[in-house]
Protein backbone atom coordinates (compact mmCIF):
# COMPACT_ATOMS: atom_id res chain seq x y z
CA UNK A 1 0.00 0.00 0.00
CA UNK A 2 1.14 3.91 -0.34
CA UNK A 3 1.64 5.52 2.27
CA UNK A 4 1.62 9.37 2.56
CA UNK A 5 2.75 12.06 5.28
CA UNK A 6 1.70 15.59 5.24
CA UNK A 7 2.52 18.53 7.23
CA UNK A 8 4.99 18.23 10.49
CA UNK A 9 4.99 14.12 9.80
CA UNK A 10 6.41 15.07 6.22
CA UNK A 11 9.20 17.10 7.49
CA UNK A 12 10.11 14.66 10.38
CA UNK A 13 10.21 11.36 7.66
CA UNK A 14 11.71 13.08 4.81
CA UNK A 15 9.33 12.02 2.35
CA UNK A 16 6.11 12.78 1.14
CA UNK A 17 5.07 9.21 -0.06
CA UNK A 18 6.52 6.08 -0.15
CA UNK A 19 5.30 2.12 -1.26
CA UNK A 20 4.66 0.08 2.44
CA UNK A 21 3.92 -3.43 2.71
CA UNK A 22 3.14 -4.15 6.33
CA UNK A 23 3.31 -7.67 7.66
CA UNK A 24 -0.20 -9.66 7.89
CA UNK A 25 -0.66 -8.68 11.62
CA UNK A 26 -0.43 -4.86 11.44
CA UNK A 27 -4.54 -4.86 11.35
CA UNK A 28 -5.46 -1.24 12.04
CA UNK A 29 -4.38 2.14 11.30
CA UNK A 30 -2.67 2.32 15.22
CA UNK A 31 -1.36 -1.00 14.22
CA UNK A 32 0.72 0.69 11.18
CA UNK A 33 1.39 3.72 13.63
CA UNK A 34 3.07 1.48 15.82
CA UNK A 35 4.95 -0.59 13.24
CA UNK A 36 6.32 2.86 10.84
CA UNK A 37 7.48 3.69 13.88
CA UNK A 38 10.45 1.06 14.02
CA UNK A 39 11.28 1.62 10.72
CA UNK A 40 14.14 3.81 11.15
CA UNK A 41 14.73 7.29 13.98
CA UNK A 42 13.12 9.92 11.34
CA UNK A 43 9.93 7.57 11.29
CA UNK A 44 9.99 7.45 15.79
CA UNK A 45 10.54 11.13 15.52
CA UNK A 46 7.46 11.66 13.62
CA UNK A 47 5.43 9.15 15.46
CA UNK A 48 6.60 9.97 19.23
CA UNK A 49 3.44 11.03 20.21
CA UNK A 50 1.07 8.69 18.43
CA UNK A 51 -2.23 9.92 19.92
CA UNK A 52 -2.30 13.35 18.31
CA UNK A 53 -0.94 11.65 15.03
CA UNK A 54 -4.60 11.40 12.76
CA UNK A 55 -4.85 8.93 9.73
CA UNK A 56 -7.22 8.79 7.00
CA UNK A 57 -7.87 5.67 4.69
CA UNK A 58 -8.26 6.00 0.93
CA UNK A 59 -8.93 9.91 1.56
CA UNK A 60 -11.60 9.77 4.48
CA UNK A 61 -10.72 9.96 8.08
CA UNK A 62 -10.42 7.29 10.26
CA UNK A 63 -9.62 6.21 14.30
CA UNK A 64 -7.20 4.23 15.20
CA UNK A 65 -8.82 1.42 16.18
CA UNK A 66 -10.22 1.43 12.39
CA UNK A 67 -9.38 -1.99 10.39
CA UNK A 68 -6.74 -1.48 7.14
CA UNK A 69 -9.04 -3.55 5.10
CA UNK A 70 -8.36 -3.35 1.32
CA UNK A 71 -6.89 0.26 1.77
CA UNK A 72 -4.53 1.35 -0.74
CA UNK A 73 -3.39 4.55 0.55
CA UNK A 74 -2.71 5.70 4.56
CA UNK A 75 -2.25 9.19 5.37
CA UNK A 76 -0.41 10.35 8.39
CA UNK A 77 -0.66 14.17 9.66
CA UNK A 78 -1.04 16.24 12.36
CA UNK A 79 -4.89 17.35 13.34
CA UNK A 80 -5.86 20.03 10.64
CA UNK A 81 -5.37 23.36 10.77
CA UNK A 82 -7.47 24.79 7.71
CA UNK A 83 -10.29 27.14 7.35
CA UNK B 1 -29.46 22.70 -4.91
CA UNK B 2 -26.14 21.87 -6.78
CA UNK B 3 -23.38 23.38 -4.37
CA UNK B 4 -19.62 24.19 -5.80
CA UNK B 5 -16.56 22.77 -4.11
CA UNK B 6 -13.23 24.31 -4.71
CA UNK B 7 -9.84 24.09 -3.83
CA UNK B 8 -7.25 26.21 -5.35
CA UNK B 9 -4.30 28.17 -5.58
CA UNK B 10 -5.87 31.00 -6.97
CA UNK B 11 -7.55 33.70 -5.22
CA UNK B 12 -11.16 34.40 -5.15
CA UNK B 13 -14.10 36.87 -6.17
CA UNK B 14 -16.15 36.89 -2.67
CA UNK B 15 -19.08 39.06 -4.08
CA UNK B 16 -19.14 37.29 -7.75
CA UNK B 17 -19.43 34.00 -5.98
CA UNK B 18 -22.15 35.09 -3.49
CA UNK B 19 -23.83 37.23 -6.96
CA UNK B 20 -23.78 33.41 -8.86
CA UNK B 21 -26.50 32.13 -5.89
CA UNK B 22 -28.65 34.79 -6.27
CA UNK B 23 -29.07 36.00 -9.89
CA UNK B 24 -32.02 35.34 -11.05
CA UNK B 25 -33.35 34.11 -8.40
CA UNK B 26 -36.53 35.44 -6.38
CA UNK B 27 -37.12 32.90 -3.81
CA UNK B 28 -33.81 33.76 -1.33
CA UNK B 29 -34.47 35.91 1.95
CA UNK B 30 -30.69 35.24 3.08
CA UNK B 31 -26.93 35.05 1.74
CA UNK B 32 -24.47 34.82 4.45
CA UNK B 33 -20.71 35.47 3.22
CA UNK B 34 -17.61 34.30 5.16
CA UNK B 35 -14.24 35.13 4.15
CA UNK B 36 -11.19 33.94 5.79
CA UNK B 37 -8.06 36.28 6.00
CA UNK B 38 -4.49 35.61 6.54
CA UNK B 39 -3.42 37.53 9.44
CA UNK B 40 0.03 39.13 10.28
CA UNK B 41 -0.25 38.24 13.74
CA UNK B 42 1.15 41.67 15.02
CA UNK B 43 3.21 42.10 12.39
CA UNK B 44 5.58 39.00 12.81
CA UNK B 45 3.88 37.04 9.76
CA UNK B 46 5.34 37.59 6.18
CA UNK B 47 3.00 34.66 4.86
CA UNK B 48 1.35 31.21 5.79
CA UNK B 49 1.78 28.96 3.50
CA UNK B 50 -1.01 26.20 3.24
CA UNK B 51 -0.37 22.66 2.69
CA UNK B 52 -3.02 20.27 1.60
CA UNK B 53 -4.24 16.98 0.86
CA UNK B 54 -5.02 16.87 -2.89
CA UNK B 55 -7.86 15.05 -3.38
CA UNK B 56 -8.55 13.99 0.17
CA UNK B 57 -9.58 17.95 0.55
CA UNK B 58 -12.28 18.20 -1.67
CA UNK B 59 -13.96 14.73 -1.28
CA UNK B 60 -13.65 15.94 3.04
CA UNK B 61 -15.28 19.22 2.05
CA UNK B 62 -17.45 17.47 -0.10
CA UNK B 63 -18.76 15.44 2.68
CA UNK B 64 -19.20 18.11 5.36
CA UNK B 65 -21.26 20.54 2.47
CA UNK B 66 -23.34 16.90 1.93
CA UNK B 67 -24.04 17.14 5.23
CA UNK B 68 -25.20 20.74 5.66
CA UNK B 69 -27.17 20.47 2.59
CA UNK B 70 -28.98 17.60 4.60
CA UNK B 71 -29.69 19.57 7.85
CA UNK B 72 -30.56 22.89 6.48
CA UNK B 73 -33.08 24.28 4.12
CA UNK B 74 -30.54 25.67 1.56
CA UNK B 75 -30.86 27.09 -2.14
CA UNK B 76 -27.18 27.44 -3.00
CA UNK B 77 -24.00 26.58 -0.94
CA UNK B 78 -20.13 27.44 -2.43
CA UNK B 79 -16.66 26.36 -0.55
CA UNK B 80 -13.59 27.60 -1.61
CA UNK B 81 -10.26 26.63 0.26
CA UNK B 82 -6.72 27.98 -1.04
CA UNK B 83 -3.58 26.68 -0.63
CA UNK B 84 0.10 27.56 -1.31
CA UNK B 85 1.56 30.54 0.40
CA UNK B 86 -0.71 33.27 1.61
CA UNK B 87 0.31 37.02 2.52
CA UNK B 88 -1.35 39.05 5.37
CA UNK B 89 -4.50 40.58 3.96
CA UNK B 90 -5.49 37.73 1.43
CA UNK B 91 -8.44 35.52 1.80
CA UNK B 92 -7.94 32.02 2.48
CA UNK B 93 -11.37 30.79 2.52
CA UNK B 94 -15.17 31.52 1.90
CA UNK B 95 -18.08 30.29 2.35
CA UNK B 96 -21.44 31.25 0.80
CA UNK B 97 -24.96 30.08 1.95
CA UNK B 98 -28.34 31.02 0.74
CA UNK B 99 -31.52 30.33 1.80
CA UNK B 100 -35.25 31.19 2.31
CA UNK B 101 -34.37 31.71 6.01
CA UNK B 102 -31.33 33.82 7.30
CA UNK B 103 -31.29 31.57 10.62
CA UNK B 104 -30.73 28.63 8.32
CA UNK B 105 -28.30 30.47 6.30
CA UNK B 106 -26.43 31.66 9.71
CA UNK B 107 -25.99 28.05 10.79
CA UNK B 108 -25.21 26.37 7.84
CA UNK B 109 -21.94 29.00 6.98
CA UNK B 110 -21.36 28.64 11.07
CA UNK B 111 -21.39 25.18 10.95
CA UNK B 112 -19.37 25.00 7.61
CA UNK B 113 -16.35 26.87 8.99
CA UNK B 114 -16.16 24.91 12.12
CA UNK B 115 -16.11 21.72 9.97
CA UNK B 116 -13.61 23.20 7.48
CA UNK B 117 -11.56 24.08 10.70
CA UNK B 118 -11.19 20.46 12.32
CA UNK B 119 -11.65 18.11 9.51
CA UNK B 120 -10.35 19.53 5.94
CA UNK B 121 -6.81 18.32 5.47
CA UNK B 122 -5.05 21.73 5.42
CA UNK B 123 -1.97 22.52 7.41
CA UNK B 124 -0.70 26.27 7.82
CA UNK B 125 2.79 26.59 8.18
CA UNK B 126 3.87 30.30 9.30
CA UNK B 127 6.99 32.31 7.55
CA UNK B 128 8.05 35.26 9.47
CA UNK B 129 9.52 38.57 8.28
CA UNK B 130 12.61 38.27 9.44
CA UNK B 131 13.07 35.39 6.68
CA UNK B 132 13.03 32.08 8.92
CA UNK B 133 10.60 29.68 8.43
CA UNK B 134 8.10 29.51 11.78
CA UNK B 135 6.39 26.51 13.02
CA UNK B 136 3.13 24.87 11.87
CA UNK B 137 0.00 26.12 13.44
CA UNK B 138 -0.95 24.13 16.24
CA UNK B 139 -4.67 23.54 16.08
CA UNK B 140 -7.14 24.86 18.58
CA UNK B 141 -8.97 23.10 21.47
CA UNK B 142 -11.34 25.73 21.03
CA UNK B 143 -11.74 24.66 17.29
CA UNK B 144 -12.70 21.18 18.47
CA UNK B 145 -14.85 22.35 20.84
CA UNK B 146 -16.79 24.34 18.49
CA UNK B 147 -17.28 21.28 15.82
CA UNK B 148 -18.69 19.38 19.04
CA UNK B 149 -21.31 21.63 19.88
CA UNK B 150 -22.99 20.15 16.13
CA UNK B 151 -23.03 16.61 16.79
CA UNK B 152 -26.17 14.66 18.20
CA UNK C 1 -13.55 50.86 15.67
CA UNK C 2 -15.93 53.05 14.32
CA UNK C 3 -19.04 51.54 13.34
CA UNK C 4 -21.14 52.66 9.85
CA UNK C 5 -24.73 52.94 10.09
CA UNK C 6 -26.89 53.92 7.42
CA UNK C 7 -30.90 54.00 6.90
CA UNK C 8 -31.60 54.60 2.89
CA UNK C 9 -33.88 54.18 -0.06
CA UNK C 10 -30.60 53.61 -2.12
CA UNK C 11 -29.34 50.05 -3.04
CA UNK C 12 -26.11 49.16 -1.78
CA UNK C 13 -23.06 47.30 -2.85
CA UNK C 14 -22.11 44.71 -0.22
CA UNK C 15 -18.62 43.53 -2.07
CA UNK C 16 -18.02 47.02 -1.53
CA UNK C 17 -18.90 47.50 1.87
CA UNK C 18 -16.89 44.45 2.83
CA UNK C 19 -13.64 45.22 0.72
CA UNK C 20 -13.49 49.08 2.85
CA UNK C 21 -13.66 47.22 6.31
CA UNK C 22 -10.47 45.04 5.33
CA UNK C 23 -8.65 47.63 3.26
CA UNK C 24 -5.09 47.95 3.62
CA UNK C 25 -5.44 46.10 6.51
CA UNK C 26 -3.45 43.11 7.91
CA UNK C 27 -5.16 42.20 11.24
CA UNK C 28 -8.59 40.94 10.13
CA UNK C 29 -9.00 36.90 9.96
CA UNK C 30 -12.71 36.73 9.47
CA UNK C 31 -15.14 38.91 7.61
CA UNK C 32 -18.96 37.94 7.71
CA UNK C 33 -21.55 39.56 5.67
CA UNK C 34 -25.63 38.86 6.12
CA UNK C 35 -27.59 39.99 2.85
CA UNK C 36 -31.34 39.82 3.48
CA UNK C 37 -32.81 39.76 0.28
CA UNK C 38 -36.73 40.54 -0.83
CA UNK C 39 -38.34 37.28 -1.71
CA UNK C 40 -41.53 37.05 -3.97
CA UNK C 41 -43.46 34.10 -1.69
CA UNK C 42 -43.54 31.65 -4.35
CA UNK C 43 -44.52 34.30 -6.95
CA UNK C 44 -47.37 35.86 -5.19
CA UNK C 45 -45.27 39.51 -4.32
CA UNK C 46 -44.93 42.41 -6.74
CA UNK C 47 -42.80 44.47 -4.41
CA UNK C 48 -42.64 44.82 -0.23
CA UNK C 49 -42.92 48.38 0.47
CA UNK C 50 -40.76 49.25 3.82
CA UNK C 51 -41.97 52.38 6.49
CA UNK C 52 -39.15 53.31 9.11
CA UNK C 53 -39.52 55.55 11.42
CA UNK C 54 -36.55 58.45 10.52
CA UNK C 55 -34.34 59.27 13.11
CA UNK C 56 -35.25 56.41 15.46
CA UNK C 57 -34.24 54.12 13.00
CA UNK C 58 -30.29 55.46 12.98
CA UNK C 59 -30.54 55.57 16.64
CA UNK C 60 -32.17 52.16 17.33
CA UNK C 61 -29.74 50.33 15.18
CA UNK C 62 -26.82 52.49 16.61
CA UNK C 63 -27.54 50.98 19.94
CA UNK C 64 -27.64 47.31 19.12
CA UNK C 65 -24.41 48.46 16.62
CA UNK C 66 -22.86 49.68 20.53
CA UNK C 67 -24.35 46.31 22.28
CA UNK C 68 -22.27 44.35 19.28
CA UNK C 69 -19.58 46.17 19.89
CA UNK C 70 -19.57 46.00 23.57
CA UNK C 71 -19.57 42.20 23.31
CA UNK C 72 -17.53 41.13 20.62
CA UNK C 73 -13.82 42.03 19.84
CA UNK C 74 -14.70 43.77 16.25
CA UNK C 75 -12.40 45.64 13.55
CA UNK C 76 -14.99 46.61 11.95
CA UNK C 77 -19.13 47.45 11.31
CA UNK C 78 -21.31 48.37 9.51
CA UNK C 79 -24.83 48.30 9.10
CA UNK C 80 -27.71 49.20 6.31
CA UNK C 81 -30.87 48.78 5.91
CA UNK C 82 -33.19 50.04 3.10
CA UNK C 83 -36.74 51.70 3.32
CA UNK C 84 -39.18 51.99 0.24
CA UNK C 85 -40.47 49.99 -2.34
CA UNK C 86 -38.49 47.12 -2.62
CA UNK C 87 -38.76 44.18 -5.52
CA UNK C 88 -37.93 40.98 -5.11
CA UNK C 89 -34.31 39.64 -5.37
CA UNK C 90 -33.84 42.62 -4.59
CA UNK C 91 -31.70 43.67 -1.28
CA UNK C 92 -33.03 44.96 2.21
CA UNK C 93 -31.03 44.78 4.94
CA UNK C 94 -26.84 44.50 5.14
CA UNK C 95 -24.67 43.93 8.06
CA UNK C 96 -20.61 43.45 8.01
CA UNK C 97 -18.77 41.95 11.07
CA UNK C 98 -14.86 42.11 10.82
CA UNK C 99 -13.13 40.19 13.39
CA UNK C 100 -9.20 39.00 14.19
CA UNK C 101 -11.56 35.43 15.20
CA UNK C 102 -14.56 33.86 13.27
CA UNK C 103 -16.32 33.54 16.01
CA UNK C 104 -17.20 36.90 17.08
CA UNK C 105 -17.62 37.60 13.82
CA UNK C 106 -20.42 35.25 13.28
CA UNK C 107 -22.14 35.66 16.49
CA UNK C 108 -21.73 39.26 16.48
CA UNK C 109 -23.45 39.52 12.92
CA UNK C 110 -25.88 36.88 13.91
CA UNK C 111 -26.96 39.15 17.27
CA UNK C 112 -27.20 42.17 15.01
CA UNK C 113 -29.69 40.60 12.50
CA UNK C 114 -31.70 38.97 15.32
CA UNK C 115 -31.88 42.16 16.79
CA UNK C 116 -32.21 43.86 13.87
CA UNK C 117 -35.42 42.15 12.93
CA UNK C 118 -37.33 42.67 16.18
CA UNK C 119 -35.74 46.02 17.50
CA UNK C 120 -35.29 48.25 14.54
CA UNK C 121 -38.54 50.27 13.55
CA UNK C 122 -39.31 49.05 10.15
CA UNK C 123 -42.45 47.55 9.10
CA UNK C 124 -43.29 45.49 6.01
CA UNK C 125 -46.29 45.90 3.79
CA UNK C 126 -46.75 43.40 1.00
CA UNK C 127 -47.94 44.52 -3.14
CA UNK C 128 -49.48 41.85 -4.78
CA UNK C 129 -48.74 41.31 -8.26
CA UNK C 130 -52.72 41.00 -8.72
CA UNK C 131 -52.63 45.07 -8.34
CA UNK C 132 -54.24 44.73 -4.78
CA UNK C 133 -52.05 46.23 -1.74
CA UNK C 134 -51.80 43.23 0.40
CA UNK C 135 -51.36 43.36 4.94
CA UNK C 136 -48.81 44.20 6.59
CA UNK C 137 -46.23 41.20 7.67
CA UNK C 138 -46.70 40.11 11.05
CA UNK C 139 -43.86 39.78 13.26
CA UNK C 140 -43.03 36.18 13.82
CA UNK C 141 -42.74 34.60 17.24
CA UNK C 142 -39.19 32.59 16.19
CA UNK C 143 -37.93 35.90 15.72
CA UNK C 144 -38.23 37.45 19.10
CA UNK C 145 -37.18 34.01 20.43
CA UNK C 146 -34.11 34.33 18.28
CA UNK C 147 -33.57 37.83 19.86
CA UNK C 148 -33.88 36.50 23.59
CA UNK C 149 -31.42 33.96 23.54
CA UNK C 150 -28.86 36.56 23.21
CA UNK C 151 -30.07 38.07 26.37
CA UNK C 152 -28.37 37.16 29.93
CA UNK D 1 -46.87 66.82 22.84
CA UNK D 2 -46.38 64.77 19.46
CA UNK D 3 -47.83 61.54 18.62
CA UNK D 4 -46.49 59.73 15.47
CA UNK D 5 -47.92 56.39 14.51
CA UNK D 6 -46.57 53.70 11.96
CA UNK D 7 -47.46 50.86 10.09
CA UNK D 8 -51.23 49.77 10.85
CA UNK D 9 -51.71 51.97 13.85
CA UNK D 10 -51.06 54.94 11.31
CA UNK D 11 -53.36 53.63 8.85
CA UNK D 12 -56.31 53.10 11.30
CA UNK D 13 -56.07 56.91 12.64
CA UNK D 14 -55.61 58.23 9.30
CA UNK D 15 -52.90 60.20 10.11
CA UNK D 16 -48.75 60.08 10.17
CA UNK D 17 -48.77 62.89 13.72
CA UNK D 18 -50.42 64.91 15.65
CA UNK D 19 -50.27 67.70 18.14
CA UNK D 20 -51.46 66.44 21.63
CA UNK D 21 -52.37 67.24 24.99
CA UNK D 22 -53.03 64.56 27.11
CA UNK D 23 -54.11 65.65 30.95
CA UNK D 24 -52.34 65.52 34.04
CA UNK D 25 -52.96 61.87 35.11
CA UNK D 26 -52.10 60.60 31.94
CA UNK D 27 -48.74 59.57 33.40
CA UNK D 28 -47.37 56.19 31.75
CA UNK D 29 -46.95 55.20 27.78
CA UNK D 30 -49.84 52.62 29.00
CA UNK D 31 -52.08 55.78 30.17
CA UNK D 32 -51.24 57.58 26.66
CA UNK D 33 -52.86 54.49 24.89
CA UNK D 34 -55.81 54.65 26.91
CA UNK D 35 -56.58 58.01 26.42
CA UNK D 36 -56.18 57.97 22.77
CA UNK D 37 -58.39 55.19 22.64
CA UNK D 38 -60.97 57.49 23.81
CA UNK D 39 -60.68 60.04 21.48
CA UNK D 40 -62.72 58.53 18.48
CA UNK D 41 -63.63 55.49 16.45
CA UNK D 42 -60.54 55.39 14.44
CA UNK D 43 -58.17 55.58 17.81
CA UNK D 44 -60.22 52.97 19.11
CA UNK D 45 -59.63 50.41 16.31
CA UNK D 46 -55.75 51.14 16.21
CA UNK D 47 -55.72 50.62 19.76
CA UNK D 48 -58.30 47.54 20.28
CA UNK D 49 -55.65 45.86 21.39
CA UNK D 50 -53.27 47.35 23.12
CA UNK D 51 -51.02 44.26 24.31
CA UNK D 52 -49.38 44.49 20.39
CA UNK D 53 -48.79 48.05 20.70
CA UNK D 54 -45.21 48.92 20.80
CA UNK D 55 -44.51 52.41 22.75
CA UNK D 56 -41.36 54.82 21.75
CA UNK D 57 -40.55 58.11 23.89
CA UNK D 58 -38.22 60.60 22.40
CA UNK D 59 -37.36 57.82 19.76
CA UNK D 60 -36.56 54.95 22.15
CA UNK D 61 -38.69 51.73 22.77
CA UNK D 62 -40.63 51.96 26.20
CA UNK D 63 -42.45 49.07 28.23
CA UNK D 64 -46.42 50.36 28.61
CA UNK D 65 -45.32 51.16 32.44
CA UNK D 66 -42.80 53.73 31.61
CA UNK D 67 -43.46 57.51 32.64
CA UNK D 68 -43.92 59.74 30.11
CA UNK D 69 -41.50 62.25 31.64
CA UNK D 70 -40.94 65.19 29.92
CA UNK D 71 -40.67 63.08 26.93
CA UNK D 72 -41.83 65.55 23.81
CA UNK D 73 -42.67 62.44 21.41
CA UNK D 74 -44.44 59.88 21.55
CA UNK D 75 -44.63 57.10 18.47
CA UNK D 76 -47.11 54.20 18.21
CA UNK D 77 -46.72 51.06 16.05
CA UNK D 78 -47.10 46.95 15.56
CA UNK D 79 -44.49 44.97 16.58
CA UNK D 80 -41.64 45.94 13.78
CA UNK D 81 -40.83 43.54 10.84
CA UNK D 82 -37.69 45.02 9.58
CA UNK D 83 -34.23 43.03 8.72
Amino acid sequence: MKAVYFAWVRERIGKTEEEISPPADVRTAGDLIVWLSAQGEEYAYAFENPKVIRVALDRAHVKHDAPLGDAREAAFFPPMTGG
Amino acid sequence: MTPTVRVQAEDFDAAAEAARLTQSRTDIGAVVTFAGLCRDEGGRLAALELEHYPGMAEEEIGRVVAQAAARWPLQGLTVIHRYGKIAPGAQIVLVVTASSHRVAAFEAATFLMDYLKTRAPFWKKEHHKDGTSGDWVEAKDEDDAAAERWVG
